[in-house]
């Protein structure tokens, strides 16, 4: 998949070259930053790379980086999904009233993944044909979806206690936790999609030029609502496995997964103005911070202090894509 | 419009013959009226002229016939069909290739996936459709070779060329694709001399394939050396048409400055 | 053993006798409200007085279930040899505390439980669980309104944010405690943030003119309420009760500003986790459930409870403490 | 005011035109939600519109007036200041911190809205000379000033009671009390820098077209760094306002201002992408999101339902600026 | 660039016959060397012209000149002082004043705004400038109406403007302030008949006033009509420079093609 994609930056395969492009520093600023964090932790505390930590930071990091995706897709067309976390929230609490209600993992898992969708289709829907800024559109939906669960759910948390599920979030292959597995095949297929399909290249057209898309015929409209309708089925699957993660249904909100998302795809080095995308950077950036937060923890860093390193971190790794321009 | 009936005498022939037709087509941003009443036809197999000063509205007249603003008034008929584009799409599926004036292009993507915008070439593997980018790749390199003289590499990002380079792409693009009429508004104002000459040809040689070619141009001397038919307009009006052959630079710029009445 | 924690001191030379050095974590909830600060000083306190050493790791706020989780999967893959914790919800820590049951590692829960349902199928073994009921704590709040309206009247509920399980318990406890004449006839959720309770508390009033008084689900938001009271000109005659203890709601129940608060004690808590680690890491059995001490704060007794600040001013059962000695 | 600003719009007074002007209605739009929103709440409790609930709305708003007033600042330009509430935050600290250690009121002040600027400075600095995304340099100071927040309070509010400050949080002309005077000074102010000065049109052209305002020999960073100090020194006067409010200096989160202060621009017909802007627009977003959910209250919607109906009003006030395409 | 001895001759001069002065200027973005040694003079009170192939590098050039780009290597001498200019603003505050070919218009400020960019009439009240609104804008209303024929509102947004409107706006733009030299990257290539003419009244008033104009142009009638002066770029090299009245339209037409080595 890496390599796919330094093929594509500038049609051939000469190093030296890619070397000085700046683009080429910008999808893999996320990496260099990531390994730059690696190699401070690891000489500060050994156990950082054992392969336990190594195990539960891939875990931790796999609903972020489905959401990141999901984000990068809408993100990528110039828009924005203030609700992905808050639809993830509707999806967990609908599987759990699923679950509760006897129908089992399965119709639970189906109905999370087609509620999320259908929020997500909503947001697209009143963006394009609506007309109305994406800001405004997924910030309503944030609200309304977290009501909604609210409501749903009474307010209460389920207990979801299921063996399939759980082993979903504690097994895996060797250090790659199941979740996390899903989470590599999701940022594959999201890469296929971005850059090797005819979609990918017309959501690109519409986020780098929405007038010239339309010019040439693209249904900018269609794209629109395909790119929420995406991010709102990932918003579902990351449900289900919050949902394994945490061992309920909860109505609560999420926020940090809304600002952690947006945060990995521009980590990413993907423009919010749109046109230009790119899975390995988001995914990479996810990773990222969340290395970031448990290298912070392994450390001892005291909890007053963790914010402030955060946000140094942060805005160091930011420096690395300096090279963008 | 008032020269509408004088100009259908010469042009009154079987409808077969006419591709194109505008009738009565207005259009108005707020308070500015960009089309009042414009009548013109245009015959396949020929190379068409739209002249006029800057904000004559001929750009927008060809907004109308692509599909990007539906007139408020009028009709406009293709084909031998009224047409009632409701998208861009419509206007390409219908056979109507544009060159526009800001272009078109999206800076963001590469010069090979502007060329082949919304024309991916593809290779099916069962139900999904994979880019053949290496196939678009060499076929666009081919493609920007026949028109530009400093090639721009097809992987580069549109953002980076110069102000030829991007128009030698829009019209690569448009030219590229068969279609029954290709419109191209001021193809060759920032084109140097051996690109302008290589359109020329381009142009020439689309009618020759049996294309019609509408062409915008503020250069009168190419509108006497390419076109067969002249039409004129002057604030936001059609105020006449012309064979070519039966016209000089001279009756244009009279046409167009107002100098020849309407 | 019973009496005040001053007597911890003497656990020092216990502690000292019963072998090499401890080294605790404990995972705790946000760091942005002064409840988990003083859970923080207990702990401190305790672990000097010990001479334990404890890691205290916190989620970013009260909502970041995940974060939370997170942290204790790091502080999970090193050597501790007790873990404290206290989770954001029932459930979001269960794959942590499942890791670390595995490695047969003692675990102290402290003020929220785990579910035990959860616990059981993911089999988390608790070595022990103290804290206070929050449903309890709400009723005692219940009473008092009920004492000091003797001819009844309408009465608000503030909560925290909409759907969170504590604030759901101590409104859940609060209408249990109520007697017949006094009527809940709205309550609003106020994020746990001070500024959001005072708006939300003017706006009630405005819809309730005839209000007799508030519940409200922590002292943060109930000084807000209080200051909204104030501002309506209406301080002593709308009682305002809230629940935690911090020290600047004492004080305001001594200047009059609130009613009551019903004190929790975080601090006792805090103290009362490092010593039941002391107790499970020296091999001693444990009570399976402890309940932490709470108290009524009224006008009469405010000035004996800022005396005792962050300690609860009267006896409270502790037997850990003899565990640990 | 508000008339230059619509004869700003076309350069004449002629209101038929105006009228089918869509940059009009972009700015008036948030106005025209407002007046719906106001008048089916009148319609269905009338005491939504007594003076003293208008006199409170006006209070609880201006905060948000002044944190909507700074972002449009920084949104005209493309940025965003996610930074804004949390800076504030700070601000607030810093003057606790002052006002306890005895440095009385106007020292207090002054360092609350110096802290902020500086914090302010910062974000424009690395913006404008680190070529850092304004998303990522103002996430990192989100959480830099949170966590310095919490290192310089420990945590812990400090409590302000100041006669003057009082006065000014609870007194004022008329139904206009003192603080919604002061946002009122600080809109007219922007209002003028923004349409009548050299800096207000450089800002917008920045916002624009960064390249040809460079062209023009504009330099974009100094303008990046001016604004995000002027929303840094906004924030610092929300806290100073906010302390005043609720008699406290907390760190707390108050992520609900930053959501909302953006919602307030982006309401108020102010575009994302920059290089348009107006002040009356986030003025009366401001406004409309306070009496939304003010008027929620009084109706004595639940709290599940709250959510839901927020986000649902929010879109339904944005279908107004369908006009502006 | 092996041009630069032979042309040197001619203009050998005392040096303060020399405004401009370009030094084996070279500039590379990547793998595209965009300039490569470029040596070229100007003189003040001229009207000096610089042709070349779409992609030739001309624009870039400009770009250095005008503080945009910072030339790899080689020094530009201005005014007879060396410059290196860090910034449009330093370049602009030397004294010259740039037509871009992409027109560096901000598209979301009107007319006016965008007349007054960066030169706005301001009135003092004590410390405080307040933007002068009414004088601009009707200052503005007399610029454009100089060179537009279809006239756009001084108030409307660029945005709506037809492609010439546009360039009207960038030109009166660059010719209202008073500067040392005026550049002016292919000004007439989206301009009507009527407007080109206007241009060419206007470069040739700021030359009789004492301004040096520089103008890049594909018009190589309008080249020999206007200028004192040619430069001849290819593919990124100065291939020579002819006084005009010494050349013809052929012969720049071999320079630039190749066809006349260099
Ligand atoms: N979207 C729009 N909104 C408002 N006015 C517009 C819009 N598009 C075009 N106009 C106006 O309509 C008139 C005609 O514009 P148009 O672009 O069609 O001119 P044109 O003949 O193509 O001129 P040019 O030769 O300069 O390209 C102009 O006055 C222009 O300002
Ligand atoms: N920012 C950039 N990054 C990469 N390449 C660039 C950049 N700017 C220009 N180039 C390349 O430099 C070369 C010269 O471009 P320039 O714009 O100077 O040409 P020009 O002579 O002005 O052509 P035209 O007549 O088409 O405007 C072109 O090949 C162009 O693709
Ligand atoms: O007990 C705590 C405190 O009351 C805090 O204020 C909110 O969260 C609860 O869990
Ligand atoms: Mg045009
Ligand atoms: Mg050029």
């Amino acid at each position: 998949m890496t390599n796919t994609t330094t093929l594509r930056a500038s049609g051939g395969p000469n190093w030296s070259h890619r070397l000085k492009d700046a683009g080429f520093w910008a999808e893999w600023a996320a990496l260099v930053g990531l390994l730059v964090l690696v190699i401070v932790f690891q000489a500060l505390n050994p156990t950082f790379l054992s392969p336990g930590n190594i195990a539960s930071m891939l875990v931790a990091a796999a609903i972020l980086v489905i959401l990141a995706v999901g984000q990068t897709f809408v993100i990528a067309t110039a828009g924005i999904d203030l609700s992905i976390a808050s639809v993830m929230t509707l999806g967990a609490v609908v599987f759990g009233q699923m679950y509760q209600a006897g129908l089992g993992l399965g119709v639970a898992s189906l109905m999370a993944v087609v509620s999320a969708g259908a929020a997500g289709a909503v947001n697209g829907v009143i963006v394009a044909r609506g007309k109305i800024t994406d800001f405004i559109v997924t910030l309503g939906m944030l609200s309304a979806a977290s009501g909604l669960a609210l409501i749903l759910s009474d307010g209460k948390p389920v207990t979801v206690i299921d063996p399939l599920l759980l082993r979903l979030s504690t097994t895996g292959i060797g250090i790659f936790g199941w979740s996390f597995v899903i989470a590599i095949v999701v940022a594959v297929v999201a890469h296929v999609v971005l850059f090797h399909t005819r979609f990918g290249t017309h959501l690109l057209a519409t986020g780098g030029s929405p007038e010239s898309a339309t010019a040439m015929g693209i249904s900018t409209a269609r794209i629109k609502i395909a790119v929420y309708l995406i991010s709102g089925l990932l918003a579902g699957l990351g449900a289900i496995l919050l949902v394994g993660r945490i061992g309920a249904a909860e109505p609560a909100a999420n926020t940090a997964f809304l600002l952690n998302s947006v945060a990995a795809v521009v980590l990413g080095g993907v423009s919010l103005f749109g046109g230009r995308g790119t899975i390995v950077g988001p995914f990479f950036g996810a990773l990222l911070l969340i290395a970031l937060v448990n290298g912070l923890t392994l450390l001892g860093v005291s909890q007053f202090y963790q914010p402030l390193a955060v946000g140094i971190v942060v805005v160091l790794a930011a420096l690395l894509m300096r090279f963008q321009k | 419009m008032t020269e509408q009936p004088q100009v259908a005498e010469k042009t009154a022939q079987p409808p077969r013959d006419v591709l194109l037709s505008c009738d009565d087509v207005s259009l108005s941003f707020g308070n500015v009226r960009a089309l009042v009443d414009v009548s013109l036809t245009l015959r396949p197999g020929e190379i068409t002229a739209l002249v006029g000063d800057n904000g004559a509205g001929k750009s927008t007249l060809v907004r109308c016939v692509s599909g990007i603003h539906r007139p408020d008034r009028g009709t406009i008929t293709f084909d031998g069909a009224r047409t009632d584009f409701h998208s861009p799409e419509d206007a390409r599926e219908a056979g109507i290739e544009t060159v526009h004036q800001n272009l078109a292009l999206v800076e963001d993507l590469t010069v090979w996936q502007n060329l082949f915008l919304n024309r991916e070439i593809v290779r099916r593997l069962g139900p999904v459709g994979l880019l053949d980018r290496r196939a678009m790749q060499s076929r666009a390199r081919e493609m920007v070779a026949t028109l530009a003289v400093n090639v721009p590499a097809v992987g580069s990002r549109v953002r980076r060329l110069s102000g030829g380079q991007r128009q030698a792409v829009a019209i690569c693009r448009a030219a590229g694709f068969s279609s029954k009429l290709v419109i191209m508004d001021e193809p060759t104002a920032a084109l140097g001399v051996q690109e302008t000459a290589r359109v020329e040809e381009l142009v020439f040689r689309l009618r020759d394939e049996g294309h019609a070619v509408l062409i915008i141009s503020h250069n009168f001397a190419q509108v006497i050396r390419l076109s067969q038919q002249v039409w004129v307009m002057r604030a936001g009006r059609c105020v006449g048409g012309r064979r070519t052959a039966e016209t000089t630079g001279e009756e244009i710029v009279g046409l167009v400055t107002g100098a020849i009445g309407s | 053993g019973s009496g005040g924690s001053t007597e911890a001191a003497a656990a020092n030379g216990a502690q000292a006798a019963g072998g090499a050095a401890q080294n605790y974590a404990a995972v705790i909830k946000g760091l942005d409200n002064p409840f988990f600060q003083t859970m923080k000083q207990g702990i401190d306190d305790q672990a000097k007085t010990s001479g334990a050493t404890v890691t205290v790791q916190s989620a970013n706020s009260i909502t970041d279930t995940t974060g939370q989780a997170d942290k204790l999967n790091g502080l999970a893959g090193q050597d501790f040899s007790c873990y404290i914790v206290n989770p954001i919800s029932g459930t979001n820590l269960i794959q942590g505390l499942a890791k670390l049951s595995m490695m047969n590692k003692p675990v102290v829960n402290i003020d929220s439980p785990v579910d035990p349902t959860a616990a059981k199928s993911a089999n988390v073994k608790l070595a022990t669980y103290v804290g206070t009921d929050n449903r309890e704590a709400g009723k005692m709040a219940g009473q008092r309104m009920t004492e000091v309206l003797p001819s009844g009247g309408d009465v608000a509920a503030i909560g925290g944010i909409a759907g969170d399980v504590t604030s759901g318990a101590r409104i859940e406890g609060f209408h249990q405690g109520v007697g017949k004449n006094v009527k809940v006839v709205q309550t609003v959720a106020a994020d746990w943030d001070r500024q959001t309770a005072l708006t939300a508390a003017t706006n009630v009033l405005r819809a309730h003119p005839n209000l007799a008084g508030f519940f409200v689900a922590n002292d943060d938001m109930g000084l807000g309420v209080a200051r909204a009271v104030a501002d309506a000109g209406k301080t002593g005659k709308i009682k305002v009760i809230s629940v935690d203890g911090i020290k600047d709601a004492l004080q305001a129940v001594k200047a009059g500003t609130l009613e009551a608060t019903v004190a929790q004690y975080p601090y006792t808590i805090g103290q009362m986790g490092v010593e039941a680690c002391q107790a499970a890491t020296s091999g001693k059995t444990l009570p399976a459930s402890v309940a932490a001490p709470v108290e009524l704060v009224t006008r009469s007794t405010a000035d004996k409870a800022l005396a005792s600040t962050p300690k609860p001013f009267g006896p409270y059962e502790d037997p850990y403490k003899a565990l640990t000695q």
